[in-house]
């Protein structure tokens, strides 16, 4: 225990923060050219904040997903918070923060196809990939998701493999689809 | 000379195969094999009166032909051209004879208004467009009408939204063309998200200048030079023919400034929804629009008040503006001839489900579910019964056998405990358990909701977990008095129209079907088979040899019985692994949706 | 205005135009119950996004029932409040709603305060008949607030606060449906967000999704450690505030029992933060005529206006938004941290205790009081020079457990030395106050002239953003005031473009000023409750022999024994602070 | 491409694009060239249309067939997609469910060349809205 008194220990300390300033913890992880793109973006919808949706469409169709980075920079050039950002991302199921497998895969869960077995159809893609909707499997090859009518209720049900569809899938055809694409 | 033979499948589990091969054989003895074709055709979707069979080139129109009848076919008609009679079709009004199809009440049924160019017109193709009249209504209204008069005719028409709501498209244009301000707003919602409706997308994909023509047309009318289109994001398709369209319509002067060397200047913009079923609501899609959560608000103030960017806003959907050039080229009049008294025009369908010809189909305003199912829609796949049809997708609810005659228009359809909706309908057959169906409508309500309002985010959470107590058998009576305290609680609380109507699937299934909500939560049964936890394992007394080796594997010893003797399945302990079933070499273990009681007494 | 005629059960009554359901029925004695809705109406404070749906009322005509609190009357309306339809929904929502929620009353933090409670009770709620899965979300703490949004109810008041009045954007709804809740981005801990911590959700909450971090059992493991000597400090806006936890009228000033009850629950010395806001106003006041000095000689580098620093939650909201302006505001600290650095030097050195056997706790209106007392640069050697910091609220919670009967406590006085306080000091609880303590400072030492008027009315008032210009015996002095991070942003974001024209301004991060601080009792949106306050404070002022910080005994005897003279080498050490960027922007280089 | 300033203006490329319209619905002119019209919707699409298309467009011609392939809207008959509508010149639009490559090879082969009626047609069931001058 030193003899000093408090108020030289005190003087003595310094003031912390005389020295240099402590570092700004950089918190994005982007390279400069991601995010150049993303200002790009940005900037062909004038930063206007009520392009928030469009220029969210536009930078996921460039980077697949939406991770959090990225809405911290449409945030930072939009000049809106990015938990306002992050409550739009989180309220629209098209949008996504996890990558997409190699070959998403859209198992059609409209009405037509849901009264035509659909759901059955879900239950073995999950059963076959061990994923559960929402998953990429592990080797980054197949993601599963949930959709809302395509439009071809003709072919009910149906199945999404990419941008190819496959109609009037039975539970055993799923076997075959992954096969297709696992080679 | 052809002979077509409906290879639908209908008509072919009515013997059309047999049919067309007894056809063949014949005019091969008569040596007619070159002169006359039989040809296998789709569906012709007439199925009530299959088998079909037609010949060309005098287009008569033969119904329920037997095999037995295709020798008198080609003796009479092919080879004498008399018209065999007895199988025309009987008009049920005229109590007369017709013989070509294009004047039987059937083909008539289907009447093409809001979807005139689809099919029809390369979409891509503004000349196209404009060869089958596109922009003359604009130009019309823009040089010789004043917005009022417009209006007037779109009032006098009787056009309703054709969103669901059934609003007065006119009064709608009246009263946003009233409320004053620097900038208004016409919108077009295109949010198509009910599960299984694809009218709006097949109207944006097939004939978009419908629309944008339109929507200049409004924008004349209450006094806006801003359209906006929200468009799903899910359609890039529609996306893609609409920015085509917009574009085509520029180079010509068609949009933008001064359009027909008039003042008046409009120009379209499209927004994308990102997948959020709320979003169809107009105050949730305007909240979209401005970048935010397709959250609603409550109105009033509605939009024609304060919408996009709190300027008065104009929103209708799709099908009612493709209706709306037709009514300015034709007239009101021609289009209130159409229809019932308060329901005029046509509406479009997608029909689909357990029928034979899914599909798009626009019929007038006033026709009958029966004429749309079993004429036009050609009946019930696989020639099952036809058990409930869902309209209205998950605002909507189910109908039955007793609402087929029912005239389909926005407040019979109300009445009758479902709604017009967009226009999804789907047909349910015997195999669908109707408790299964309304939990899937709620399953996509739950995914769906907004999450704003209580009863809404909570309420149908519940709804929903009733309903799955109920498909596994673990419901007991006093859940149905609360699903149906749920169901008015909701529709009365709800913030917007989604969640007030989220319940309608529930409540008209209670109200149509309580015997198989009723069969599910006493007797822990379905029907129709689709409740897997309501299934059983049953050994059949006749199949089963007493062999034991379904009592050896059964994990929770659910399985007793002598040697030699029939055993028997204890329900009450049996865990429904599927063991036994697997191991009977004797195919005596069946999964059944009831079984007898194991009650013995002894 | 014109008048609309209405019948509210049965009562035929007239409002104006424009009136809601809601508010008719109250002008008219009817209670209809709410739960989302909250208003703060003169201070431009509303949250009605209709989303609970516990008000709703049937309007005879109309298919659904409509939520009272954002209908408006129309002309000949028929309104049933009460009937069996409304009550029936009214309670089925209600039920749905605790359905979702934990039902740990026993143990919640606002238990006794909940609106939620409250309304359970006055609808008699009984069981729960639809029960099902509850949402549920990771819990966070932070320095300051703790986040259990396994009760939010989403009646997005905090979601209101936090960004139309604070703009501070820390939080926003997220997700959909039934998972949907109020949380930061990415539901990154808030101590990770833009969270300046200034308590404004926290005092708008209606259950216990967000609460303060309690530090009343540290405290009461310090009072009971015999080594320790444990001191105490007051912060200005506590004593007018304190007497509504015990059922007295807003606006009662209850010093004297205030020091009594600190005195009673063990604290070795009851100071006041009031004798250190004195303090402040040396320091910066001197800063101030400082830069007004060197500005007028012409040095183009010295940055005018100058800020008050002495709220946390704008310290925070600073160095999140404006990290390019750092130098703008005064680096005085906060009087709770000028008081912790004096009684952990000075003080300490008299009584002979070394400062880690010294636990200095002030008691603050204010959360982010928590998060400032365990800042990095207000530490020696990993001492804090303050230790603990608790809410008003969290005072009266430990009065009540200590079984004081703090009516009947007679009125004491504070400590010596750090316990004498000027007028000056006290009026820092208000929006304005420290602006006015300051200009009665600087006034007299700039023109070495006497006040005439003491109080300078036309720096008073609620509006969120004031102005006034002070004469300065011929120089005079362009004075801005925000209250609400809001207003300040405003002001800044003028002084960012180089558009300001004002000379100091004073920024209060909660509506009100410390008034209305997060740490405060719940007024539960009555703002009457803070104009209460408000007078109660000025009126401490008026009731002060010695009105202005340089004229407080103490300050002069504590400048005179150790820190020499305002701005001297030793009163930077020990009084003054450095900011730090906290951009949430990027910051890479591009 | 010229701008449409009036109504008359309209008109008149009415006129100039009309006959396009016009030999797709009536083909009244024996000149006229063979019409293949691919359902190009979405549900078209996901169901093979435009292979089908592509299809038509090569094989026709390498067979030499004057004919001119277009898209269109949905026909509305989901169910038995893709479907192609085949014009020949002064007969009546016949249209085709399920087609594949080889049913659209066996349509140009039988019904294009010969005019020999193949399986699959879908009977038209529904009318369009035609204006009185036509």
């Amino acid at each position: 225990m030193s003899t000093k008194t408090n108020t030289e220990n005190h003087i003595a300390n310094e003031c912390p923060y005389n020295g240099s300033l402590p570092e700004v913890e950089v918190k994005i992880k982007l390279t400069a050219d991601k995010i150049e793109k993303i200002d790009a973006i940005c900037r062909s919808f004038d930063n206007d904040p009520g392009e928030l949706i469009n220029v969210l469409h536009e930078t996921q169709s460039e980077f697949g997903y939406l991770p959090a980075e990225v809405q911290d920079v449409i945030a930072q050039n939009l000049r809106i918070p990015v938990a306002q950002v992050y409550g739009v991302v989180s309220f629209y199921s098209f949008f996504t923060m996890t990558p997409k497998g190699e070959h998403p895969i859209s198992i059609c869960l409209g009405t037509a196809c849901y009264v035509r077995g659909s759901e059955k159809i879900l239950e073995e893609f999950k059963k076959e990939l061990k994923i559960e909707v929402g998953e990429t499997t592990p080797d980054g090859k197949f993601s599963i998701n949930c959709l809302r009518c395509v439009g071809a209720c003709g072919l009910a049900p149906v199945v999404m493999v990419g941008e190819r569809v496959f109609g009037r899938v039975s539970p055993e055809g799923v076997k075959q689809i992954i096969a297709e694409y696992n080679n | 000379m052809h002979i077509l033979v409906c290879d639908g499948t209908g008509c072919r589990s009515s013997q059309s195969g047999l049919i067309s091969e007894m056809f063949r054989d014949e005019l091969l003895r008569k040596g007619l094999k070159n002169e006359v074709q039989v040809i296998r055709t789709g569906c012709f979707g007439f199925c009530e009166k299959g088998p079909i069979v037609k010949i060309l080139p005098d287009n008569t129109f033969y119904t329920q032909v037997r095999p037995e009848d295709t020798a008198e076919i080609i003796d009479e008609h092919i080879i004498k051209g008399r018209k065999v009679t007895r199988l025309l079709y009987l008009d049920p009004d005229t109590q007369e004879y017709v013989s070509d199809s294009k004047h039987m009440g059937f083909y008539k049924k289907q009447l093409r208004v809001a979807l005139r160019n689809c099919g029809l017109i390369d979409p891509e193709n503004i000349d196209e467009a404009i060869a089958r009249d596109a922009y003359q209504a604009l130009g019309k209204v823009l040089s010789e009408y004043t917005p009022e008069q417009t209006i007037d005719i779109i009032k006098r028409s009787g056009l309703r939204g054709r969103g669901g709501a059934g609003f007065p498209t006119g009064l709608k244009w009246e009263i946003t063309g009233k409320n004053p301000a620097d900038r208004k707003y016409v919108v077009c919602n295109a949010d198509e998200g009910d599960p299984g409706a694809f009218m709006d997308r097949s109207i944006l994909e097939g004939d978009p200048h419908s629309v944008l023509e339109a929507m200049a047309i409004c924008g004349y009318c209450i006094g806006a030079s801003n359209g906006l289109i929200y468009v799903r994001a899910e359609y890039p398709l529609a996306v893609k023919r609409l920015k085509v369209a917009i574009e085509q319509a520029h180079q010509y002067g068609l949009l933008g400034e001064h359009i027909f060397g008039t003042d008046f200047s409009f120009d379209i913009k499209l927004r994308y929804g990102a997948g959020a079923f709320v979003c169809g609501e107009e105050t949730a899609l305007i909240h979209s629009m401005e970048g935010k959560r397709g959250e609603p608000t409550n109105k009033p103030p509605f939009p024609s008040q304060s919408g996009y960017l709190g300027k008065p806003t104009n929103v209708n959907n799709v099908e009612t503006f493709a209706n709306v050039p037709v009514i300015i080229l034709k007239g009101a009049e021609w289009f209130s001839s159409i229809g019932t008294e308060k329901s005029k025009g046509t509406k479009v369908f997608a029909l689909a489900g357990k029928i034979n010809n899914v599909g798009l189909i626009e019929v007038p305003m006033g026709t009958t579910l029966r004429e749309i199912i079993f004429e036009i829609g050609g009946g019930i796949k696989n020639g099952k019964k036809f058990k409930a049809i869902q309209t209205g997708g998950p605002s909507g609810g189910c109908l039955t056998e007793k609402h087929l005659d029912t005239p389909i228009d926005y407040e019979s359809l109300t009445a009758a405990g479902s709604m017009m909706g967009s226009g999804g309908m789907i047909v349910l057959d015997e195999d669908d358990c109707m408790v299964s169906v309304a939990k899937y409508y709620l399953g996509f309500i739950v995914e769906e909701s907004c999450g704003k309002c209580a009863p809404c985010r909570i309420g149908n959470k519940r709804l929903y977990e009733i309903l799955e107590r109920i498909t596994k058998g673990k419901a007991v009576p006093e859940d149905l008095d609360k699903l149906r305290n749920l169901c008015n609680v909701i529709r009365d609380t709800a913030l917007c129209g989604l969640g007030q109507t989220s319940p309608n699937p529930v409540l008209s299934t209670l109200n149509n079907f309580i015997e198989e909500y009723e069969e599910h939560v006493f007797e822990k049964k379905c029907r129709s088979g689709q409740c897997h936890d309501l299934l059983y394992y049953v050994i059949d007394e006749e199949e089963c040899t007493g062999c034991g080796a379904c009592k050896r594997v059964c994990p929770v010893n659910a399985i007793s019985g002598e040697k030699k003797q029939p055993h028997i399945i204890d329900q009450k302990i049996c865990i429904k692994c599927g063991s036994c079933m697997e191991k009977c070499q004797f195919d005596a273990i069946n999964l059944k949706n009831e079984y007898k009681s194991t009650t013995v007494s002894v | 205005m014109e008048m609309i005629k209405l019948t509210i059960d049965n009562k035929k009554i007239e409002v104006a135009e424009g009136t809601t359901i809601l508010k008719a029925a109250r002008q008219f004695g009817i209670d209809i119950p709410t739960l989302c809705h909250f208003e703060l109406g003169d201070m431009g404070i509303e949250n009605k996004p209709g989303g609970c749906r516990i008000c709703v009322v049937e309007i005879e005509g109309r298919r659904n029932l409509a939520p009272s609190c954002i209908t408006e009357v129309q002309e000949g309306m028929v309104v049933n409040t009460h009937n069996i339809r409304v009550i029936n929904a009214r309670r089925t929502v209600l039920e749905l709603i605790i359905s979702d929620h934990p039902f740990d009353c026993l143990v919640c933090a606002k238990s006794g305060q909940c609106e939620l409670q409250h309304l359970a009770t006055q609808l008699g709620i009984r069981e729960i008949p639809y029960k099902g899965e509850q949402s549920t979300y990771r819990k966070d703490t932070s320095p300051s607030i703790i986040r259990d949004i396994d009760k939010c109810i989403l009646c997005r008041r905090c979601e209101m606060m936090c960004n139309q009045v604070q703009t501070v954007g820390a939080l926003s709804a997220i997700n959909r449906g039934f998972m949907s809740v109020v949380a930061p981005a990415f539901e990154m801990n808030l101590e990770d967000s833009p969270c300046t911590y200034c308590g404004q959700c926290v005092s708008v909450c209606p259950t216990g999704a967000l609460t303060e971090v309690d530090h009343t059992n540290d405290i009461i493991r310090a009072l009971s450690d015999p080594s320790k000597t444990v001191i105490v400090q007051t912060a200005p806006a506590v004593r007018a505030a304190l007497g509504e936890e015990f059922g007295m009228e807003p606006g009662t000033l209850v010093t004297g029992k205030l020091v009594a009850a600190l005195r009673r629950l063990g604290f070795d010395y009851v100071f006041d933060t009031d004798f250190s806001a004195d303090l402040t106003i040396m320091e910066e006041g001197t800063e101030f005529l400082n830069r007004i000095k060197r500005h007028m000689a012409g040095d183009t580098s010295v940055r005018l206006p100058i800020l008050t620093s002495c709220c946390p939650g704008w310290v925070n909201f600073f160095e999140h938004n404006f990290p390019d302006l750092l130098d703008v505001p005064s680096t005085a600290k906060s009087p709770q941290q000028m008081f912790g650095a004096i009684a952990k030097t000075y003080f300490a050195d008299k009584i002979g205790v070394n400062r880690n056997d010294l636990v200095v706790v002030s008691i603050m209106p204010c959360l982010a009081k928590k998060y400032e007392c365990q800042r990095n640069e207000f530490k020696v050697n990993g001492n804090p020079d303050v230790d603990y910091s608790i809410s008003t609220r969290e005072l009266a919670a430990f009065i009540k457990l200590a079984n004081i009967d703090f009516l009947d406590l007679p009125d004491e006085d504070f400590d010596d030395p750090l316990g004498e306080s000027s007028g000056a000091g006290v009026i820092f609880g208000n929006t304005g106050g420290v602006i006015e303590a300051a200009c009665r400072t600087a006034y007299e030492l700039y023109t070495g002239k006497k006040l005439e008027k003491i109080e300078f009315e036309e720096l008073r008032g609620l509006e969120g953003i004031r102005s006034a210009t002070i004469d300065f015996d011929g120089l005079p002095l362009n004075i801005g005031i925000a209250n609400g991070l809001g207003n300040a942003r405003k002001l800044l974001d003028e002084v960012r473009a180089g558009t300001s024209n004002y000379h100091a301004i004073e920024i209060m991060a909660c509506p009100g000023g410390c008034i209305g601080g997060g740490g405060q009792p719940y007024h539960h949106g009555n703002s009457e409750i803070l104009r209460r306050r408000a007078a109660a404070i000025y009126t401490e002022d008026e009731r002060k022999t010695i009105r202005k910080s340089h004229e407080n005994p103490s300050i002069i005897r504590l400048y005179s024994e150790f820190l020499g003279e305002p701005g001297s080498k030793k009163s930077h050490c020990l009084l003054h602070t450095h900011y730090f960027p906290k951009s949430n922007e990027v910051t890479i280089h591009r | 491409m010229t701008e449409i300033k009036t109504l008359a203006d309209l008109k008149k490329k009415q006129e100039e694009v009309k006959s396009r319209i016009d030999l797709r619905n009536k083909a009244e002119n024996p000149e006229a060239r063979v019409q293949v019209k691919v359902a190009m919707a979405t549900c078209g699409i996901a169901a093979g249309a435009k292979k089908v298309m592509e299809y038509f467009v090569e094989e026709l011609e390498k067979r030499n067939i004057d004919a001119i392939v277009t898209q269109t809207g949905c026909m509305g008959y989901c169910f038995a997609e893709p479907t192609v509508e085949v014009i020949l010149p002064g007969k009546e639009a016949m249209v085709f469910g399920y087609v594949d490559n080889v049913r659209a090879d066996e349509i140009i082969e039988r019904y294009i060349k010969h005019g020999e009626l193949v399986d699959g047609i879908i009977p038209q069931n529904y009318d369009t809205i035609e204006h009185e001058e036509r």
